[in-house]
């Protein structure tokens, strides 16, 4: 089996490191660390930007991580579309507040943090990034934690085929209930939903993730 | 302020107002509180407001970094706009 | 100012007694001067010298006062854990206080080289209905949210409950667990002289400069009597924090840690010198301050948050330096252990002494202890009958389930990311405990946190025992093995004879109880002067208690699994 | 507006600072990032700012419940004071 070579990203303020790590090696991926002022070539398939905050998100989640030395890195990375790039929580905050992903992130609804377990349907098979789901078994259960969650785009700077997951209940006021979506060239993927928590049966998910699933299977065909 | 330079310090206010059209949860949140609590109040807005402390040899160059700092930094376009304004220290 | 009529009114305005000036005089052979006054107001404050409960605290915890946090072994693992109490802060300011709140516990627990993995609370409110109540019960629970999620450790269960007896004094209790390696535990003693005293984290402000308002109103001209008394947290910091000194702690020379809590620059350093049988010398010049206007007393008594001490060999100190410009947080040098058992202080290195103490005298704070009378209180309601019900079951369930203590606690355990570090076997509203599993083990650590006021009110002693009892079974009841217990006692005002008698009975049942079941006090924490105009709270000891599960496959929870599935009710 | 009442809205901005010597963890990192951005900053503050939109029949009125909700509900005086100052609707 070919061997996957990841990146997850750490800034100062990350904690889903470990977590994101965790979830990798269980489906196989190997793992390196990278350190935000990281400003080497990126020899990696995946890059994974992991959930928590950066820079204590103080003025807005994510804002500050923008300055950091891997982002020249990653936008390169993607231009030239070597591999691809997951952004999860304040991962996905990051590479909206970078460009590399339409919309922003806004307050709940709620005005409250949100943790809980939600109902989402994938609409678009047909990406990297969930080319390995069943039409017929297309809900999943994932983890939202974040206080900033919701996502807010306006229609004419995304197109239908970027959404790929949608909630089956709005948790956060989210536009058109959008839970993940794709950049135009299918090699960035962001999400709110803690797909890494989806990793375990002890930890009350199934074995099965159809995301790590999917990209395993695109990074494997080419 | 150092006293060796001949630089002078401007303060500059920016006031960060979310987008017509976005939700306001803080605004809405506390509007609620507040009608509860039978005040004659109609609407409720949060705005953030950061005051940046510049020191420039002239007012013109220290607002070009101000808005500078406003645009690309301090502002989610997506989201916010922003009002600059000079204040004089108290 | 230095004349003795002054040292003294300064001394009594600090919140010392007559008697306790005296006892330093005498201990000293000399007066204070007005710094030193300064540091005994607060080394000898309730908080930082156990004035009130030491006496009892020695019969409880064989180990009181030695380290940080207490601990438990499962596997090859040192389990880490402790509670604090962060009241009074959350009725002035509910966010922060109850924000800092869990960067204090943090920080004791990371102090022992574990890492942190696992937050519970008890919150305790008065009555709803009351908009004051709303705004302190919303306040604590977003504060937690904002502090405890940003900082990416787990708040995975807790309780919460509502009297009025909280009306006027919220009890906000948060414990953490920890997780290190059992040979890989930190010393908070100092072993040896010539070691440096490493200041790690943020700069020091006026944060928590206690009595400092109230003795400038008597004192001070030039002072500001605006200062302000609260802590703001920076969860930022501390994550880094975390981060850093774990860090830190694998480097070779570092010897000995101590967060900066109570007191803390004057206490962290006292307390890791004296507890290492040596002295120490510190260069207030040396430590990074965050405004130019701080007194040198307000930089040793100063409370400001996400701060660390770390003992260490000459020659380390560019490592350490590397890690923290890592992680934004300043260090500094601040000062050295000695031989002699001293304290002193210096404006800067060679410069103007401003204390030299005997360290013992300063550390040691009396210990005060009352021949405790039971209360005719106890009597009455004792002697309380069962009252005749009137009302109908149906309208008593309801009036039951209607009550917010009895509520779903959905509401707030939603906004606590319950879930990162993806150990959490067991998330609110599963089970009576949650748990904690030890990736690459089999294991799990088993946690619940459990307290009853109106028990402990009626009968302290059978009431206490009662809550330990609970804690047990809530382990028990997810397949768990009980091992040991972190208490916070958190009572009214010691002086008084009721309260007193309360604490004794209270620390009689729990030593009774964790002897049944075998299950020691490792850790604690008191909180006294929990009172409003005189009227204390129900004495509320919040017990925290840690078991093993040895094979989480066997874990249980409380959902039904079939129907026609038979319940079989065990006990009487 | 409604209509039918002879109310008239009053616009006032209250905007809540820290107190002197209060952390303001916001502003210090906003700081050290715009510095290490090589930007002639001196100093970053983060103020809150939130404008109250009050329906009463004339301005003395509105002020006081205005001033009302800011020192009750809105400010904490431990950590924060507040100015008010009326506003022009845009
Ligand atoms: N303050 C809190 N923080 C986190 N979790 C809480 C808190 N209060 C209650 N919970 C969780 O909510 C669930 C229900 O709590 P509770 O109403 O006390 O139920 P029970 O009486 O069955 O323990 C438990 O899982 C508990 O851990």
């Amino acid at each position: 089996m070919k061997i996957i070579k990841t990146a997850v990203l750490v800034f100062p303020g990350t904690s889903g490191e470990r977590d994101a790590h965790f979830a990798l090696q269980r489906n196989n991926f190997s793992v390196d660390y990278l350190w935000h002022d990281f400003d080497q070539s990126l020899e990696y398939d995946l890059i994974f930007l992991p959930g928590g905050s950066s820079f204590g998100d103080y003025l807005r989640p994510g804002a500050f991580a923008k300055y950091s030395n891997v982002i020249k890195s990653i936008e390169k990375y993607v231009l030239q579309n070597r591999g691809l790039v997951v952004g999860i929580g304040n991962g996905f905050q990051i590479l909206t507040e970078v460009g590399l992903l339409p919309g922003g992130l806004a307050l709940n609804e709620s005005n409250t943090f949100i943790c809980k377990d939600v109902l989402v349907e994938a609409i678009n098979l047909e990406t990297p990034f969930s080319n390995s789901i069943n039409p017929d078994n297309n809900t999943f259960r994932f983890s939202i934690a974040s206080r900033y969650g919701r996502y807010v785009v306006n229609n004419n700077e995304i197109d239908e085929n970027q959404i790929i997951f949608k909630f089956l209940h709005n948790p956060n006021g989210s536009s058109e209930n959008i839970a993940g979506i794709v950049n135009k060239d299918m090699n960035v993927f962001g999400t709110m939903l803690h797909i890494e928590r989806s990793c375990h049966p002890f930890l009350g998910y199934d074995e099965f993730n159809p995301i790590f699933e999917s990209i395993r299977r695109y990074l494997t065909r080419e | 302020m150092k006293k060796d330079t001949p630089n002078k310090e401007f303060v500059f206010e920016i006031k960060i107002k979310l987008r017509d059209g976005i939700l306001d949860p803080q605004g809405n949140v506390t509007y609620k509180i507040l009608k509860k609590l039978n005040y004659p109040i109609e609407q409720v807005n949060f705005d953030k407001s950061i005051r940046l402390t510049i020191q420039e040899s002239d007012f013109q160059k220290a607002n070009t970094i101000a808005e500078e700092i406003a645009s690309n930094i301090l502002v989610n376009p997506v989201l916010e706009y922003y009002q600059i304004s000079q204040i004089q220290e108290e | 100012m230095n004349n003795s009529v002054n040292i003294q009114q300064l001394a009594l305005n600090l919140g010392l007694s007559i008697l306790e000036y005296n006892l330093i005089v005498d201990k000293l052979g000399r007066e204070p001067n007005e710094f030193e006054t300064y540091l005994f107001s607060a080394q000898w404050s309730e908080h930082c010298g156990y004035k009130h409960s030491k006496y009892y605290l020695k019969k409880l915890n064989s180990s009181f006062e030695s380290e940080n946090a207490g601990y438990v072994e499962i596997g090859d693992n040192a389990i880490v854990f402790k509670v604090e109490s962060h009241n009074h802060p959350s009725a002035v300011e509910p966010y922060q206080g109850a924000a800092t709140g869990i960067g204090g516990i943090v920080r004791d627990i990371l102090a022992m080289g574990a890492r942190p993995v696992a937050l519970l609370n008890s919150l305790k409110f008065g009555d709803l209905k009351e908009s004051k109540v709303k705004k302190i019960f919303n306040g604590v629970v977003s504060g937690i949210s904002g502090y405890g999620n940003t900082i990416g450790i787990p708040t995975v269960a807790g309780e919460i409950s509502f009297h009025e007896t909280y009306n006027n004094n919220p009890l906000a209790n948060v414990m953490c667990i920890g997780v290190s390696k059992k040979d890989e535990l930190m010393s908070s003693h100092a072993d040896g002289p010539d070691r440096l005293m490493a200041y790690v984290g943020s700069k020091t402000g006026p944060d928590g400069v206690h009595g400092a308002s109230f003795a400038s109103k008597e004192f001070g001209k030039e002072e500001s009597p605006e200062r302000p008394s609260v802590q703001v947290g920076d969860p930022f910091a501390e994550k880094n924090l975390i981060e850093a000194s774990l860090e830190i702690m694998k480097i070779k020379g570092v010897e000995a840690c101590q967060d900066m809590g109570a007191a803390g620059i004057l206490s962290s350093t006292s307390e890791m010198a004296y507890k290492g049988k040596l002295g120490c010398e510190l260069y207030l010049d040396k430590v990074p301050i965050r405004q130019n206007d701080i007194k040198p007393w307000e930089i040793m008594l100063s409370e400001s948050q996400e701060r660390m001490l770390f003992l260490i060999e000459k020659g380390c100190e560019e490592q350490i330096k590397k890690i923290c410009d890592k992680y934004m947080l300043e260090f500094a040098i601040i000062g050295k252990t000695i031989q002699t058992s001293l304290y002193r202080v210096f404006e800067k290195e060679q410069g103007k002494i401003l204390a030299e103490l005997d360290i013992d005298v300063l550390v040691n704070a009396p210990e005060f202890y009352k021949n405790n009378v039971v209360p005719t209180s106890f009597y009455i309601n004792r002697g309380r009958k069962i009252p005749s019900i009137e009302e109908s079951a149906d309208s008593i369930l309801k009036r039951i389930l209607a009550h917010p203590t009895f509520g779903s606690k959905r509401w707030v355990y939603e906004q606590f990311d319950y879930q990162v570090g993806t150990n959490t076997l067991i998330i609110p509203g599963y089970a009576d405990s949650s748990a904690i599993w030890l990736k690459g083990t089999q294991n799990a650590i088993a946690l619940t946190i459990d307290s009853n006021e109106i028990y402990t009110y009626l009968d302290p002693y059978e009431g206490t025992k009662n809550v330990v009892y609970e804690a047990a079974r809530n382990l028990i009841s997810i397949g768990a093995k009980p091992l040991a217990i972190t208490d916070n006692l958190n009572f009214g005002n010691p002086e008084e004879n009721e309260i007193s008698w309360q604490f004794e009975q209270t620390i009689e049942g729990l030593i009774s109880a964790s002897r049944e079941l075998n299950t020691p006090v490792v850790s604690g924490n008191v909180s006294f002067y929990n009172s409003y105009k005189d009227k204390s709270i129900y004495p509320t000891p919040i017990i925290g208690m840690v078991g093993e599960i040895e094979d989480i496959t066997k874990i249980i929870n409380k959902k039904f699994k079939e129907t026609n599935d038979e319940i079989y009710l065990i006990g009487k």
